[in-house]
C-alpha cells in the first residue's frame, strides 16, 4: 500500500446560525493515496464544500468551527499548524478550484497578475519572472500567453475556469481539491475542462479530491469514490465497488434517480422525502427517514461503518454482522 | 472615452437650461420690487423706473429669460446690483474659498471615513465596530450649524485654542473644515463598511486566501479594490453637496464663500447674483459627477471596456438568451 | 393524433448595442397533442427564447405560430389573455419565479383569480386544495411563503400554478436543472404522471441530455439560434447524424464504468450569435467542416425517414 | 364552548378546501426588528417625540411664547430644566413645543415628496422609453441644484412660512424617491415572477400593484424613514438662516439662530435646541436603519 497523502479522521464541523447549530460535517473519515483521484459525491448541503474548506483551513470563523477530528497531510495534522504555516501550504502544497469561475476571479486585476500572485508568494522569483511563468501557465491550460494582460470579463466561462486551474496548478501542488469544477459549464466545455484536469494531474503527478454531485463525472475521472450524506460518508470504495455493487440504500437511490442515456427506463425510482435539516439531525441514521429498508435499529444509536468487501465501506445497519 | 465625455457634456446643456429657468422664474416671481432693495426706501418712482429701464426689468418674462440665457452662454452672468461688479467676478472671488474648504473637508472625511470603515468591516461586531457605527450614526444626525456653534463654544470660548470666525490663518480653517467634513465622514464610513462586508464574502477573496496570500493583502488588494466604487460615489456626491451646501457653515463662521454670497443675494433680491451663483454651483456639481464616472472607468476595467470606442470588447453583462 | 402547436419560420432577434442578436433563427416544428418535444442545446443557443416566443412572452420578429389549428401569430389583448389560459410555463428557478410576497395558496390561486374561474372563496379554496393535492404539496404549506420551502416544493408550486387553468400546452424551461438529483427524479415523475392524467403537451427545454431523452417523444437540437437536428428521441440517440449532436452526446459523462473511455473533444467555444456571418454556425468548431460550410447556410433536410439534419456533409460523414 | 365548536367546524371545512391567504410576513419582520436593540431604542424615542408633538402640555407647565423679562438668561435648574432665553422664556418648554413644528414639517414633507417621487419613479421605471427619459431629465434638473440652495431660493420666492418651507423641502427631496423607486421597479420588472405573472395573463395594473410595488416597498419605506431625519435637519438649517419658521413660533433652528449672539456667555441657549434636533434625527436614523435590516429581502435560508 502506498503512502496516504491525505487522511481525514473523524472530522466534525459546525456553523452557528443564530440560536441554531448547523451540523455540516459529522465525523468524516477519508483517505487519499498519492496519485489517486477520489470523488466525493453528494447533494446540496451534504457537507462537501465544508470538508474541502476544512482541509484548506478556510472555514469562515465565525460562524464556522471545526469541533473535532484530525486532518493529516503527509502525516502532519493541519489543524495544529499556525496560520502562517498554513499560508505556506495553501496554493503551494494544496490548491483548490472553486465551483463558479464567473466569481472566482478578481474582476479588477488582469488574469496574468492573478496567476503571478500565487507564483510570487511561493517561489523566490522577481515580479517579471512570475509574470513570465504566469504566461507559460496560461499556455499550459490552453490560452494564449499574450492574453495575460486582459481582465476576467474578457474571457468566457470555460476560459475563466482554465485560468482558475492555472492558478491552482502554478506552484505544482501535491494535492488538488476541485469543488464542482464543471458544474457551471456547458457539457462540451465540461469535457474540455475535465480532460485538462486529468492531463495536468498526470503531468504533475498530483493527487485529486474531486467534489461533485455528478456520478457521471466521477466515473470518468476518479478511481475511488466516497458518497456523502448529511455530513457523513455513507459509502466508500473503488469505482468498481460503487458502480458495480452500490450497497448503501442512498447510493442505490442516487443511481435510480438518474435517467440513463444508454438504456430506456420509463419511470425513475426517486428517493422519497428530503435531506434532514442539518440543525435538527435525527438520532441514529440520518437517511433512515427516506430509506425503504429502515428498521427500528436505524432510528437510534450509532450506525456501524462496515467493510463489506476489502476496501468497500458502508455505513448501514443492514450489513451488521456481515463484515468481510 | 473622449467621445463619452463629450456626450455627457452635451447632455448637461438641457439640464442647465432647466436650472436657469427654475432659478430665473423663482427670482422673477418672488415678492418685492428689486428696485426697492437696491435703491433704498427714499428712491422716487422715477428713479425706480429708470433703474428698471436700465436693467431691462420692464421687459416681458420670456424676453428677459432668453436674453439672460444668451448672455450666460458667453459667461456673462450680468452685473450684481449691490456692488455694480460683474457677477462672474464676484463668484470667482468667493468660489475658491468654498472649493478649498470643501476639498479639505472631503479629504479628511475620505481618509478617516474609509479607514474606520475598513477596520469596522474586518472586525465586524467587535467593540470597535459597534463604536464606529454609533459614531457614524450620530455623525449623520448632527445639524452642521449647531455642531459648528458647539465647537466654537468649546475651542474658542472655553479653551481659547482656535479662532471662531474668518479665514486669515491656517488655524481658522480647522473648525469650519472639520464641521463640514462630519457628515461626509460618517457617510463614507458607513458605505465603506457595508461595501467591504459584501466584498469580503466574494468568491475571489476566497480564491486569494486559497493562494496562501496574507490576510492584509487579501483585504486591501482584493476586497478593497472591489469595494471602492460605491465609496467613490458617496464621496463624490458628498463633495458636490459641500459645494452647494456650505452656505450654512459659511454663515456660522463668517466666511465669504459662494454659499454665503448666494444667501446674501437672496436676502437683498440680487437676482443676477443668485441666478449666476446657483448656475455656477450646478455646473460645478455636474462636472464633479462626470468626474466620478471617469474615475469609475479608471478603477474598474469592466466599465472602462464599455467606453473604449473602436475596439470591441465583451460587455461585462451577458445578454440573456438561453 | 392532431397537431397542437406548429411553428413556421419563427425568428426572434434582439437589438443589442453591438448588433442584432439572432436568438431564434428560422425555426420550424410541430408538436402533436399529448406529446413532449425536447429542446436541447448549450447556454446561449436560444432555446429559452424559443419557448418564450412560442407562448408570446417575447414578441416574435418574423414567422408564424399556430395553436390547435388556429393562427395565433398576432393576437389582440383580449385574444392574448384567452390564449394564455391554454398555454402555461414552468420556470427554471423555482425561487425567482415565485413572488416572494405571496403565500403558497395565493400563488396557486392567482391564475384562478385572474380568469375568475371560481365563483366564491370556498370554491377557490377547494380548487387550490385540489391543485396542491395533484402536485403532492402537503396542505399545511398553504400559508407558507416560498422562501420557507425547499427547491423541490417550490417547483411543485410552479407546476400547480401552471396547471390551475387546465392548460393544454406547457413550456417547461429547465424545470429540474436547479434541483438535486433525488428531487429531480421526483419532479420528473410528477410531470410524467400529470401528462398522462391531463393529456398535456410539453415543450421541454433543457441542457441535460439524459433528462431530455427520458421525457421526450421528439427532440430538437439547437445551436446558436438554429435547429441542427430533429427526430424522435430514440432515433436521435441511436443515429447521431449532425457533428454537433455527436460531440454533444459524446461529452455527456455517463455514470457507468466504461473500459477505455475516450473523450471526443470539440475545440473552441460557442461563437457570438450577434450578426452571424453566412455559413453553418457550427463550422468553426466542426471537425468535418469543408469550404461550403463557411459560405452557405445548411438547410434542414430529411436524411433518414423522420430524421432531419441541417448539415452540408451529412451524407459523407455518416456514410448514408 | 360554542367557540370551540366553531373552531372544530372550521378545521373540518378546511380538510377539503384551503383558506387562501398567508400568515403574513409582518410578524417575521417585527420579530427581526425587535431583536435589534438599537433600532428599538430609536423607535422608543420616535414614539416619545410623537407624543410630545401631540400633547406638549403634558410635559411642561410653561407657555413657550410667554415672555418673562425678569427671568432672562436663567441657567438650567430644577425650575427651568434647560434654563431660560433672552426673553425669559422657558427653553425646555420651547424645545418640547418645537417638537410639534419639526415633526409636522418632517412628516408632511416626507408624505408629499414620497407620494410624488414614488409615482414619478414608478411610472418612469414601468413605462421605459420616452416617458422614462422625459421624467428622468426633469429629475436630473432637480438633482442639479443643491438642495440647500433650492430650498433657500424657494422659501425666498414664496415667503417664510411653514407651508412654504414644506413645499421647498418637498421639491428638494422628490428626486431621491423617484430614483430609488425607479431603480427598484426596473429590477423587479425583470424578475421571473413578473414574467410568470404575464404568462398567467395578469393585467398591467395587477402586475404593478400585486407584483412590482409590494416588492419595491422596502427601500422606499427605509428611504422615507431616513429622510424624516434629513428633512428635520434641513428645515432647522433653513430656519437657522432666517428662511424658515417665523418667530415667535418655537422652532429648534430659529432658537439656535437667535441664541448665536449669546454663545459667549449663555451656552444653554444654543445647546438644548441643537441636542433636540440631533436626538430627533438620530432616532429616526436608528429606526430606519433597523427597518432596513428587518425588511432585507436577502432572507437567510
Amino acid at each position: 500500500m502506498s503512502e496516504n497523502i491525505l487522511e481525514i479522521k473523524d472530522l466534525y464541523v459546525q456553523y452557528s446560525a443564530g440560536k441554531d447549530t448547523v451540523r455540516a460535517v459529522n465525523g468524516i473519515t477519508l483517505s487519499l493515496e498519492k496519485g489517486e483521484s477520489l470523488g466525493l459525491v453528494g447533494e446540496t448541503g451534504a457537507g462537501k464544500t465544508t470538508t474541502a474548506l476544512s482541509i484548506m483551513g478556510l472555514i469562515p470563523n465565525p460562524p464556522g468551527k471545526i469541533t473535532g477530528g484530525e486532518i493529516l497531510y503527509r502525516g502532519e495534522n493541519l489543524r495544529e499548524k499556525s496560520e502562517k504555516e498554513m499560508r505556506k501550504i495553501r496554493g503551494h502544497e494544496i490548491s483548490m478550484i472553486f465551483q463558479d469561475p464567473m466569481t472566482a476571479l478578481n474582476p479588477m486585476l488582469t488574469v496574468g497578475d492573478q496567476i503571478a500572485e500565487v507564483i510570487r508568494l511561493h517561489q523566490n522569483v522577481t515580479k517579471a519572472e512570475a509574470f513570465q511563468r504566469a504566461k507559460e501557465m496560461m499556455e499550459v491550460v490552453g490560452i494564449e500567453g499574450g492574453r495575460a494582460n486582459e481582465y476576467p470579463h474578457q474571457f468566457s466561462g470555460g476560459m475563466k475556469q482554465r485560468i482558475v486551474i492555472a492558478i491552482a496548478l502554478a506552484c505544482n501542488p501535491s494535492l488538488l481539491i476541485a469543488d464542482e469544477p464543471t458544474t457551471a459549464l456547458d457539457v462540451t466545455i465540461q469535457a474540455q475542462v475535465l480532460e485538462l484536469i486529468e492531463q495536468l494531474k498526470r503531468k504533475y503527478d498530483t493527487s485529486l479530491l474531486l467534489i461533485t454531485h455528478d456520478l457521471g463525472v466521477v466515473a470518468e475521472v476518479c478511481n475511488k469514490v466516497a458518497i456523502i450524506y448529511a455530513g457523513e460518508i455513507v459509502e466508500y470504495g473503488t469505482l468498481a465497488h460503487i458502480y458495480k455493487n452500490p450497497s448503501h440504500p442512498y447510493t442505490i437511490g442516487l443511481f435510480g434517480s438518474i435517467p440513463n442515456l444508454n438504456e430506456t427506463v420509463t419511470r425513475l425510482k426517486p428517493i422519497p422525502g428530503l435531506m434532514p435539516d442539518p440543525t435538527k439531525l435525527p438520532e441514529g441514521c440520518a437517511f433512515a427517514e427516506r430509506c425503504g429498508e429502515a428498521c427500528e435499529k436505524c432510528m437510534k444509536g450509532a450506525v456501524p461503518y462496515i467493510e463489506i468487501e476489502p476496501g468497500h465501506m458502508v455505513r448501514c445497519t443492514k450489513f451488521a454482522g456481515k463484515e468481510n | 472615452m473622449l467621445k463619452y465625455i463629450f456626450k455627457r457634456i452635451i447632455m448637461m446643456i438641457p439640464v442647465m437650461l432647466g436650472v436657469t429657468f427654475i432659478t430665473f422664474s423663482m427670482m422673477y416671481f418672488s415678492p418685492g420690487e428689486t428696485a426697492d432693495y437696491i435703491l433704498g426706501e427714499l428712491a422716487t418712482e422715477e428713479d425706480k423706473a429708470l433703474f428698471n429701464e436700465q436693467n431691462g426689468l420692464n421687459r416681458p418674462f420670456i424676453v428677459q429669460y432668453v436674453s439672460y440665457v444668451a448672455d450666460a452662454v458667453t459667461g456673462d452672468f450680468g452685473i450684481s446690483y449691490a456692488t455694480r461688479q460683474p457677477v462672474m467676478k464676484e463668484i470667482m472671488s468667493a468660489f475658491p474659498t468654498t472649493m478649498k474648504l470643501s476639498l479639505w473637508a472631503e479629504v479628511f472625511a475620505i481618509v478617516i471615513g474609509v479607514t474606520l470603515g475598513v477596520v469596522s468591516a474586518v472586525k465586524q461586531y467587535s467593540f470597535l465596530d459597534n463604536a464606529t457605527r454609533m459614531f457614524a450614526m450620530i455623525g449623520v444626525s448632527l445639524p452642521s450649524f449647531w455642531e459648528g456653534l458647539m465647537l466654537i463654544i468649546l475651542f474658542s470660548v472655553v479653551l481659547g485654542w482656535l479662532p471662531p470666525s474668518g479665514l486669515s490663518s491656517w488655524k481658522h480653517w480647522i473648525l469650519p473644515a472639520f464641521t463640514l467634513s462630519t457628515w461626509g465622514l460618517a457617510a463614507c464610513m458607513r458605505m465603506t463598511r457595508s461595501s467591504m462586508l459584501e466584498a469580503i464574502r466574494e468568491d475571489y477573496v476566497r480564491t486569494a486566501r486559497a493562494k496562501g496570500q496574507s490576510e492584509i493583502v487579501v483585504i486591501m488588494k482584493h476586497a478593497f479594490r472591489n469595494a471602492v466604487l460605491p465609496i467613490i460615489t458617496v464621496a463624490g456626491t458628498d463633495f458636490a453637496k459641500l459645494l452647494g451646501g456650505a452656505a450654512v457653515i459659511e454663515t456660522v463662521f463668517s466666511i465669504n464663500g459662494i454659499g454665503k454670497l448666494i444667501v446674501d443675494g437672496i436676502n437683498t433680491k440680487n437676482a443676477p447674483l443668485v441666478q449666476g451663483g446657483i448656475l455656477f454651483v450646478a455646473i460645478a456639481m455636474s462636472l464633479i459627477n462626470l468626474m466620478i464616472d471617469i474615475i469609475y472607468a479608471f478603477v474598474d476595467p469592466r466599465i472602462r471596456s464599455q467606453y473604449v470606442s473602436g475596439k470591441k470588447t465583451k460587455a461585462p453583462k451577458k445578454e440573456k438568451v438561453s | 393524433m392532431s397537431t397542437l402547436v406548429e411553428v413556421q419560420n419563427l425568428k426572434k432577434y434582439f437589438k443589442t448595442p453591438r448588433g442584432l442578436l439572432h436568438a431564434v433563427d428560422d425555426i420550424n416544428f410541430k408538436i402533436e397533442r399529448g406529446q413532449t418535444l425536447g429542446v436541447v442545446g448549450e447556454s446561449g443557443c436560444g432555446k429559452s427564447t424559443l419557448g418564450r416566443t412560442v407562448i408570446h412572452l417575447h414578441e416574435r420578429t418574423d414567422g408564424k405560430i399556430f395553436f390547435d389549428g388556429r393562427d395565433v401569430s398576432d393576437l389582440s389583448k383580449q385574444e392574448l389573455k384567452e390564449f394564455r389560459s391554454h398555454v402555461q410555463m414552468i420556470f427554471q428557478d423555482p425561487f425567482s419565479s415565485l413572488n416572494p410576497r405571496m403565500s403558497v395558496s395565493q400563488l396557486i390561486a392567482e391564475p384562478l383569480l385572474i380568469y375568475k374561474t371560481t365563483k366564491n372563496s370556498a370554491e377557490l379554496g377547494k380548487e387550490v386544495g385540489r391543485l396542491m393535492d395533484t402536485v403532492g404539496l402537503a396542505r399545511r404549506f398553504a400559508n407558507s411563503y416560498p422562501h420557507e420551502l425547499d427547491g423541490g416544493r417550490r417547483q411543485r408550486i410552479g407546476i400547480a400554478r401552471a396547471l390551475a387553468l387546465n392548460p393544454e400546452f406547457i413550456v417547461c424551461d429547465e424545470p429540474v436543472s436547479a434541483l438535486d438529483v433525488s428531487i429531480q427524479a421526483q419532479i420528473l415523475n410528477l410531470m410524467q404522471d400529470l401528462q398522462d392524467e391531463f393529456d398535456l403537451t410539453y415543450m421541454f427545454i433543457t441542457h441535460n441530455m439524459s433528462v431530455v431523452k427520458h421525457i421526450s417523444d421528439n427532440i430538437m437540437i439547437m445551436y446558436l439560434g438554429n435547429m441542427v437536428e430533429f427526430s424522435s428521441a430514440e432515433e436521435i440517440f441511436k443515429n447521431r447524424l449532425h457533428p454537433y449532436t455527436k460531440a454533444l452526446l459524446a461529452a455527456v459523462p455517463i455514470p457507468e464504468i466504461i473500459e477505455g473511455r475516450k473523450r471526443q473533444l470539440l475545440t473552441g467555444e460557442i461563437t457570438s450569435p450577434i450578426d452571424p456571418k453566412p455559413g453553418c454556425r457550427f463550422a468553426a468548431r466542426c471537425p468535418y467542416a469543408t469550404d461550403i460550410c463557411h459560405q452557405e447556410n445548411p438547410q434542414l433536410e430529411e436524411a433518414i425517414e423522420g430524421h432531419f439534419v441541417a448539415c452540408h456533409n451529412v451524407k459523407e460523414i455518416n456514410q448514408l | 364552548m360554542a367557540a370551540i365548536k366553531n373552531k372544530k367546524q372550521a378545521v373540518n371545512a378546511s380538510s377539503n378546501e384551503v383558506a387562501v391567504g398567508g400568515h403574513g410576513q409582518a410578524k417575521e419582520i417585527i420579530g427581526r426588528f425587535m431583536r435589534n436593540k438599537a433600532a428599538v431604542f430609536g423607535l422608543v424615542i420616535v414614539a416619545f417625540l410623537l407624543i410630545a408633538a401631540m400633547f406638549p402640555q403634558l410635559f411642561t407647565k410653561y407657555d413657550p411664547i410667554a415672555q418673562d423679562l425678569r427671568a432672562r438668561f436663567l441657567p438650567p435648574s430644577s425650575e427651568h430644566l434647560f434654563g431660560t432665553d433672552e426673553y425669559g422664556r422657558d427653553i425646555f418648554s420651547r424645545v418640547i413645543y418645537g417638537c410639534r413644528t419639526s415633526m409636522e414639517i418632517g412628516l408632511v414633507t416626507v408624505a408629499i415628496s414620497c407620494v410624488v417621487g414614488v409615482v414619478i419613479g414608478a411610472v418612469a421605471g414601468f413605462y421605459s422609453g420616452v416617458t422614462d427619459n422625459v421624467l428622468m431629465r426633469f429629475i436630473d434638473i432637480l438633482m442639479a441644484i443643491p438642495n440647500t440652495l433650492l430650498g433657500i431660493s424657494i422659501v425666498a420666492a414664496l415667503g417664510s412660512t411653514i407651508p412654504n418651507l414644506i413645499i421647498a423641502l418637498s421639491i428638494g427631496s422628490i428626486a431621491g424617491y423617484a430614483r430609488v423607486t425607479r431603480v427598484s421597479v426596473l429590477s423587479t420588472k425583470g424578475t421571473e415572477y413578473v414574467e410568470a405573472a404575464y404568462s398567467t395573463g395578469a393585467s398591467d395594473a395587477r402586475i404593478i400593484f400585486k407584483y412590482i410595488l409590494p416588492n419595491c416597498l422596502a427601500p422606499i419605506i427605509v428611504q422615507a424613514t431616513m429622510s424624516i431625519a434629513t428633512t428635520i435637519m434641513s428645515a432647522t438649517g433653513l430656519s437657522f438662516l432666517g428662511l424658515g419658521v417665523p418667530p415667535p413660533t418655537p422652532e429648534w433652528g430659529s432658537m439656535a439662530s437667535s441664541a448665536r449672539a449669546y454663545i459667549r456667555d449663555y451656552w444653554w441657549l444654543v445647546t438644548f435646541p441643537g441636542l433636540a434636533i440631533m436626538t430627533a434625527a438620530f432616532s429616526f436614523n436608528l429606526f430606519g436603519d433597523g427597518l432596513r435590516d428587518a425588511l432585507d429581502p436577502k432572507l437567510k435560508t
